[in-house]
């Protein structure tokens, strides 16, 4: 009922192939970038920044990584969370070498250490496919995981084996550290985030996004089309490793500040941001978003919000029943609506313009 | 059309003569099972020329083999006068050689216009980075390919399903686009599957006509497999026609019609 | 008023050059065509215009010319129209859908030499014909698309021709010059174009408007309705059509206003959405199943969404039409309209594209008052005028605040009206026709020495000065007493309730009038199950008594408003039957396109007929029927017949007769 | 998804891309050893050393072959489960190992809720037939026709409830399983063999021999009752099951309740070698290399799988381990996986799927 498209026609293909070609759209997404740096450090306080919003951007960012390699490419990883971790451990090393070199500028490159390891990783999928290559993830998680463990020289043989996220300046103010203010490292995370988000729509609104998806559509046509198919997926890997690796690399410094880094990014990570890719909707950016929220807010909604509903719950039980109501809630929503929250907001958009009727 | 996407000759169809591709002596086996044996045919430029033959004859399997699908284990493959019996998929393509299939193979989860635009991949050259930015350059080469994908899909009349997925499209319509995504790599052959598989009478005639219509206006050379001998009868100038793997004939379609090989081998099957 | 441009310029081509001098940026034409809306603006429209005439010049048309314009509405097939005209020849719209037949009349008739068409579909046809048109010289075509191999001697591509005409503009001032002499030749009193009207009975007439008539209607209309060159039209009626040519071409140019050429046929509504346009013309059956459309998508909407949905047309049926008027409503009213707006209007108005409209007409028949209400409650500025193609379009226009469902308005700026003695409507305008192509005597018969024009519409103005048309005036009959039997408005009275599905109105040299009528299943079929009457067919619920109340209620409402009206009291309807069967083209009851055939019915229901004479109570009747599958049978059924009440006559006897804008 | 590429033949070295990677994929694990060590040596440190560390000392080969064995024993069983699961129902069950914890959980639970061992045995089967029902209604049968991805997701769900029901209910510490109550061997047979003591634990050798005969009564159900034929048939096409005369949901009922029993058996033998906590959830993840390598509808590729999984990483532990700083058990798997994917895409006993085009 808000969409009033009478009158709003295109007359170049500039325009009828922008990402948003409905100006209520284009409004609506200048209200939300307007709320994300104005309204949010104007009412969020800084639990809300660290705890809610922070967390939501570093996931984000890790399921658009996925949603890439997954709900575009068609091709499923659970190796996610050791990819994130490159992208942490590269960024500690590169600023440990460089400490002059501006921090936002080491994050953005470990995400390259990470695009190389994605694409090492991703080379069996040329040959493999589906649940085999799942599984061919897990020997990325698992190995990454171990070496994050087992090789002291990339936590820089600290004796608490984890990383110590030092302080870093950005034009003065800290943005790392223990004196970087919550809402610096929001802001950070967020342009970080919405400049990557901006790539990643233009990727997938262009020949290489065609390309995924035709891999993920059928292989085999994609081939006739002149897609090399190794190039395609290989690509697809590296630029969903980068993601991942910045979000990783977002997650220690802007998030966790450091601390036992070996241990955030397990077999449980992966699964999670598979989660919100699936959740959110395969092969929809904007479904990375929701899946974000979603699994990222469920945990602190039922901790904080159970008590405030008079339902008491122990720290443990609170977990346990996270637990039972994530694994409910992925069955409910894959029953109810297989292609995620993206579809649902879809179908809502749809009624919304076709409002009053109902198609 | 204004902006004509495909290999304009710009003269009238006269060329039909020079051989664009010939398979000399192929054979292929999977494991024990031989699918096509020393078979031996050429098509020539410009000419609409089709494969026959009972079910299982190998028509589709020579198909693979012309694009690369399969790498026959004996004989070549010739196409402009290089040997290409080894050559991959995508490597058939960038020589221009494209390909519809026997069902359907769209991307199902892409638009109209999507899957036609897929068919400008290997013309769109803008690097990773200009795509990035989706501006400028890169934004350039997508109007300038959209341009020519247009025209096609005005060709085809398939404009009132530009925008929609083409998993939910009629089959007849999805036929079509799929000979779009083909027309958009504006090839030199153009391999048809059963280009009118499981299509009422009204349908097979539009197709028939958009085949005829790519055939003359643009020169591009057509091989085809189809069931329905009336429609190889109008299209084709040349028939080759198969049986369990072997060639048992090979002509115009007068001459293929009345020869008794293909008589005995289409007697009692109902085609 | 026309004066006023007619001294700089007082031909299409010469007002095209000034939209280009005065507005050249603007946008003249779109055309949706390869997925956008491709643009021109004023200047390139000249442009364009410029060198397809020089075109033309240069492959033999000459002043006085005919040239077919035959095709959907496509921006070259408009610029064929300026650029003939721009030399001097008359461009002939003919409709595209005609069959060949029919073409080969008209192109012969008005003798064209050239033919400018839109597809191979209408190349084919001219083909087709070829050897019955001898004068017929070249053919040009808009879209190539299987053109190719045709023969290219007598056959150009548009595109081509004006590219070609551009080359040699470029290539030689004094041709430029002499293009420019021959446009200024041209005067507003020329012949500008010739449309032939289909016309009931015989063969087609060619209307023959000067470049002045046509400008002087379209001034008309602009004026009336303040239209300017920031409105939109989308050019979807058939360019041989008074109504398209004025609006989609004269007016556009006039008021440099923008035409929009939709993809195709069946994507108008998306299309006229797309643009928003401001200014529309649809004839009552475009409304009706936009509305019936909107019904029946909203059948499977959620109650919620339903009820929210008819709570809001209720207040739009209420207010919505005050508030359009300017006419004062309470506060309430107007917050609950304001809301309805938002939640329901607005969203409507949006989805029909009708969210920018500045004014939209309809005319061609009578629409039905709920219809018309309906979008005027909604929000949307729908009025009714009367025109004829032989009037340059306008007769009578409703002016703003002055609207009324049952009439079409007062007589346009500069047309004076004047009502027959057997009621005819006749009128006189400057935009009024020159005569009929080489038909002097139908010119003849259609004008008055005073230089009046027969309508062939049979009306009377009302108190407000409004005309009401009745029905075309041979067809309005005469009652034994020598009332007027008007047949046509009777049964349309009675159509616009939506229990009754088909009417027809007996009376032609009888004493008084009667009806035999058809229900509408669907409607009081709803009626009845709220009602809690059971029924098992059409005929039982035709039959029941209760119906019959409420078609009498609907009868008794039409003689009341009957005898209101000047000159119809005497047809006020005595006597009704509701039919056992409903009227079916299978049968022959009505014709293909739904219009009862009123001699057959009489005919074959000859005893039902004569009971709404005799007097009494009842009649059997059987019929043969014939089923959805072929099959044949016979229907018997013994059908009741009622009194209606009558009212005295209350409207003064004779009307003015004569009005003027 | 469960089809695999392999169209015919194309030469996987051929591929720059391949090579290159492979190239790199060694560059970087020679990295990392050197890393590791002193510079010199690497080449007999990892191709010399350790063989002659077996012969010299057979008996602590013998060790750990045996260790790996039963390992792969308990891999096998967990990838057993799961190949019932994806041949009846093309369903990849990510939940199967869970449902191993979840079932150890149970029993134990039970019993220390009071109900005596045996008893508890029961009530588990119990809870696993009402789990195997409950999943087909709930998750199962509203899916059916969903593309295969998403029933995957879906036994993630299951994962992800199980766990969380599981601990609600019983807590999230370690328990002792009750081998006692269930007569299960304690102690070890140490043999003297190869000039040394190699020690056999006796719930091992119980565990490979109750392995042993759960397998072949497996093989006996499959092959002589008709549910057993009729779930082969379902393998095959739904069709065809249907035409014997049960309904596809009784037949996933059957399944699930089957995997829920060796998952039973399973957590027993496991929870009775080491504690019973949803730690054994990354172990259970082992599962999946096995499965790769036995092929996912194969059984005895289950099996086959298992042992050479179990073998090899036990092998590789002990002798390269170190050399690397150890605790490669927890990736070696995947890899050796790995290298049998590349060169075997369907897996030693998977069925070889050609491309139709």
């Amino acid at each position: 009922m808000f969409y009033r498209e009478a009158g709003q026609f295109k007359s170049t293909y500039a325009a009828d192939m922008a990402v948003f070609p409905i100006r209520q759209d284009r409004i609506g997404i200048a209200v939300i970038l307007l709320l994300a740096f104005v309204g949010v450090p104007l009412i969020g306080n800084d639990f809300f920044t660290s705890t809610v919003m922070i967390p939501f951007l570093v996931f984000s960012l890790a399921a658009i990584g996925l949603n890439i390699l997954t709900g575009y490419t068609g091709l499923i990883s659970l190796g996610t969370a050791a990819f994130m971790g490159v992208g942490a451990y590269a960024a500690y090393k590169l600023t440990t070498f460089f400490p002059g070199v501006n921090i936002i500028v080491l994050v953005l490159v470990s995400g390259l250490f990470s695009a190389a390891i994605g694409v090492l990783f991703g080379l069996p999928s040329l040959r493999i496919k589906g649940f085999y290559l799942a599984v061919a993830t897990l020997a990325a998680q698992f190995f990454l995981q171990w070496a994050f463990v087992r090789v002291p020289w990339l936590f820089n043989y600290n004796a608490s084996g984890a990383i110590e996220v030092p302080q870093r300046l950005f034009f003065g103010i800290p943005v790392t550290g223990a004196s970087a203010s919550p809402e610096t490292r929001y802001f950070v995370c967020l342009v970080l985030v919405v400049v990557l988000t901006w790539f990643a729509s233009n990727l997938v609104h262009g020949k290489l996004g065609r390309s995924w998806m035709a891999v993920r559509d059928m292989d085999i046509a994609a081939e006739l089309m002149g897609i090399k198919l190794l190039n395609a997926k290989l690509l697809a890997f590296a630029v969903s490793s980068f993601y991942a690796g910045v979000a990783g690399a977002m997650m220690i410094f802007f998030w966790y500040g450091g601390g036992e880094a070996a241990d955030v990014f397990n077999i449980r990570l992966s699964f999670n941001i598979l989660f919100m890719v699936i959740i959110g909707g395969l092969g929809s950016l904007i479904g990375s978003f929701f899946g974000a929220a979603f699994i990222a807010s469920l945990p602190t909604i039922l901790k904080f919000g159970l008590p405030a509903l008079g339902v008491p719950l122990s720290g443990a039980t609170a977990e346990h029943v996270t637990f039972m109501l994530v694994g409910a809630l992925i069955i409910v929503f894959l029953i109810v609506e297989p292609h995620g929250l993206a579809r649902l907001w879809q179908i809502g958009k749809q009624k919304l313009r076709t409002w009053p009727f109902p198609y | 059309m204004n902006a004509e996407p495909m290999n304009v000759t710009g003269e009238p169809m006269t060329g039909k003569g020079e051989v664009l591709l010939a398979v000399e002596n192929v054979s292929l086996r999977f494991g024990g099972v031989k699918a096509i044996s020393d078979v031996s045919f050429d098509i020539r430029k410009g000419e609409v020329r089709a494969i026959i033959g009972p079910n299982g004859a190998g028509k589709t399997s020579m198909l693979n083999c012309i694009n690369g699908f399969y790498h026959p284990q004996e004989g070549r493959i010739t196409y402009k006068g290089a040997r290409r019996d080894k050559m991959k998929p995508h490597r058939a393509a960038a020589a221009g050689i494209a390909r519809t299939f026997q069902n359907v193979a769209l991307f199902k989860g892409m638009s109209t216009l999507d899957n036609i635009m897929t068919g400008r991949t290997l013309k769109m050259k803008r690097g990773f980075f200009w795509q990035a930015l989706r501006h400028g350059p890169a934004m350039q080469e997508e109007i300038e390919h959209r341009r020519v994908v247009e025209d096609i899909i005005d060709f085809l009349q398939i404009e009132h399903i530009r925008k929609l997925p083409v998993g939910k499209l009629p089959y007849g319509l999805q036929k079509r686009v799929e000979l779009g995504r083909a027309l958009a790599m504006e090839p030199e052959l153009l391999l048809l599957d059963e280009p009118m598989a499981g299509m009422n009478l009204e349908e097979k005639e539009d197709m028939c006509r958009f085949i005829l219509d790519v055939n003359n206006q643009f020169g591009t050379t057509i091989a085809l497999i189809e069931h329905d001998m009336g429609v190889v009868m109008d299209l084709s100038d040349r028939v080759v026609v198969l049986e369990y793997g072997r060639k048992i004939a090979d002509g115009t379609p007068d001459q293929v019609k009345s020869d008794q090989k293909v008589i005995d081998a289409y007697l009692g099957v109902a085609h | 008023m026309a004066s006023a441009t007619a001294g700089q310029a007082d031909t299409f081509p010469k007002l095209l050059l000034r939209n280009a001098r005065e507005r050249g940026t603007r946008v003249a034409f779109r055309h949706k065509d390869l997925g956008i809306w491709q643009s021109w603006n004023w200047a390139e429209v000249a442009e364009h215009v410029r060198n397809y005439a020089q075109g033309l010049r240069d492959l033999g048309l000459k002043r006085g010319d005919k040239v077919a314009i035959i095709g959907y509405n496509r921006p070259r097939l408009y610029w064929s129209m300026c650029a003939a005209q721009w030399i001097g020849a008359v461009p002939v719209p003919v409709y595209a859908d005609s069959v060949a037949e029919e073409m080969a009349y008209v192109l012969d008739h008005a003798e064209a030499v050239f033919a400018c068409v839109q597809d191979q579909e209408q190349v084919d046809k001219i083909l087709s014909i070829a050897e019955r048109l001898p004068k017929l010289r070249h053919m040009l075509y808009d879209e190539p698309r299987g053109l190719r191999d045709y023969d290219h001697n007598k056959l150009h591509a548009i595109g081509d021709v004006i590219d070609s005409g551009c080359k040699a503009l470029r290539a030689s001032p004094e041709v430029s010059a002499a293009l420019e002499r021959e446009m200024e030749a041209g005067a507003g009193a020329d012949l500008g174009i010739i449309l032939y009207t289909s016309g009931t009975t015989g063969r087609p007439k060619g209307v023959m408007l000067s470049h002045f008539n046509v400008i002087t209607a379209a001034e008309i209309g602009c004026q009336f309705d303040g239209l300017n060159e920031s409105d939109e039209i989308i050019a979807y009626l058939p360019i041989a059509w008074v109504g398209d040519h004025v609006f989609s071409y004269a007016q556009a140019i006039v008021a440099g206003f923008c035409v929009n050429c939709p993809e195709g046929p069946e994507t108008v509504i998306d299309d006229r959405r797309e643009v928003g346009t401001t200014y529309a013309f649809a004839p009552p059956r475009v409304f009706e199943t936009m509305l019936t459309v909107t019904m029946v998508r909203m059948e499977d909407a959620g109650p919620l969404m339903r009820k929210l949905f008819h709570y809001f047309l209720g207040v739009a049926k209420q207010h919505g039409e005050k508030i359009l008027n300017g006419e004062s409503v309470p506060l309430g009213a107007r917050l609950l309209y304001k809301l309805g707006d938002i939640v329901i209007y607005g969203p409507l108005r949006n989805r029909f594209g009708l969210s920018n409209i500045k004014v939209g007409y309809t005319a061609g028949e009578a629409i039905g008052p709920e219809l018309f209400k309906f979008y005027r409650s909604i929000g949307v500025n729908l009025k009714q005028l009367y025109g004829q193609t032989e009037a340059g379009v306008y007769i009578t226009m409703q002016p703003n605040g002055e609207i009324k469902a049952d009439t079409v308005g007062k007589p346009a700026p500069l047309v004076e009206i004047r009502i027959d003695d057997n009621g005819e409507v006749l009128y006189r305008s400057p935009s009024i026709f020159g005569g009929y192509y080489k038909d002097p005597e139908k010119t003849a018969e259609t004008m008055t020495a005073d230089g009046y024009v027969r309508s062939g519409d049979a009306g009377f103005f009302d108190d407000a000065g409004h005309l009401k048309i009745i029905d075309r005036a041979k067809d309005v009959g005469k009652l034994n007493a020598g009332d007027l039997f008007p047949p046509k408005y009777i049964e349309n009275k009675l159509k616009f309730y939506p229990n009754i599905k088909e009417v027809v109105a007996f009376g032609q040299g009888r004493d008084y009038a009667t009806v035999a009528l058809n229900i509408d299943l669907t409607a009081v079929g709803n009626w009845a199950e709220r009602n809690n009457v059971v029924y098992a067919s059409y005929q039982e619920l035709a039959g029941h008594d209760l119906v019959y109340d409420m078609i009498a209620k609907h009868i008794d409402e039409v003689n009341r408003s009957l005898a209101a009206e000047p000159l119809m009291g005497g047809a006020q309807i005595k006597r009704f039957l509701i039919l056992h069967k409903e009227l079916d083209a299978d049968d022959g009851e009505l014709t293909r396109t739904q219009k009862v055939r009123r001699g057959f019915i009489a005919e074959r229901y000859a005893p039902l007929v004569n009971a709404l004479y005799d007097g009494s109570e009842a009649a059997d009747i059987s019929t043969e029927v014939t089923f959805e599958d072929g099959r044949k049978g016979v229907i018997s059924a013994r059908v009741k017949v009622r009194d209606a009440k009558t009212y005295p006559v209350t409207a003064a006897e004779r009307p003015a007769t004569a009005r003027a804008a | 998804m469960s089809d695999v590429a392999a169209r015919p033949a194309p030469n996987l070295l051929a591929n720059g891309w391949i090579k290159a990677g492979l190239i790199l994929a060694g560059l970087v694990v020679v990295a990392l050893v050197g890393a590791q060590l002193d510079g010199s040596g690497t080449f007999y440190k990892v191709f010399i050393d350790p063989f002659q560390q077996m012969v010299a000392a057979p008996d602590l080969l013998a060790q750990t072959i045996w260790e790996g064995l039963v390992s792969g024993v308990l891999y096998a069983l967990i990838a057993l489960g799961f190949v019932l699961i994806f041949k009846a129902s093309g369903v990849f069950n990510f939940a199967q190992g869970i449902m191993v914890v979840f079932a150890a959980l149970t029993l134990v639970g039970l019993h220390e809720k009071g109900v005596p061992a045996w008893l508890a045995v029961i009530l588990t089967l119990g809870v696993m037939f009402v789990l195997a029902v409950t999943i087909e209604r709930v998750v199962l049968r509203p899916l059916v026709n969903q593309p295969d991805i998403i029933l995957f997701m879906a036994t993630f769900g299951i994962t992800y409830f199980l766990i969380g029901f599981g601990e609600s209910l019983f807590g999230g510490n370690p328990k002792q399983m009750i081998a006692d109550e269930l007569y299960l061997p304690k102690g070890a047979i140490d043999l003297q063999i190869f000039g040394g003591l190699v020690s056999l634990q006796k719930i091992d050798i119980a565990a490979a021999v109750i392995a042993s005969i759960m397998i072949a009564a497996l093989a006996l159900f499959f092959q002589y009752t008709r549910i057993g034929r009729a779930l082969r048939a379902v393998a095959d096409s739904h069709k065809a099951a249907l035409s014997v005369g049960i309904s596809l949901n009784q037949i996933w009922v059957i399944v699930w309740f089957t995997a829920g029993i060796v998952a039973l058996i399973t957590g027993i033998m496991w929870g009775a070698r080491s504690d019973v906590s949803f730690a054994l959830e990354i172990v259970a993840l082992k599962a999946l290399p096995v499965l790769i390598l036995g092929g996912f509808t194969s059984i005895p590729g289950a099996i086959i799988g298992g042992l050479i999984i179990g073998i090899g990483e036990k092998l590789g532990e002990f002798y390269w381990g170190p050399l690397i700083g150890g605790g490669i058990e927890s990736w070696l798997a995947y890899f050796i996986a790995l290298g049998f994917l590349l060169f075997r895409p369907q897996g030693l006993f998977g069925d070889k799927i050609i491309e139709r085009i």
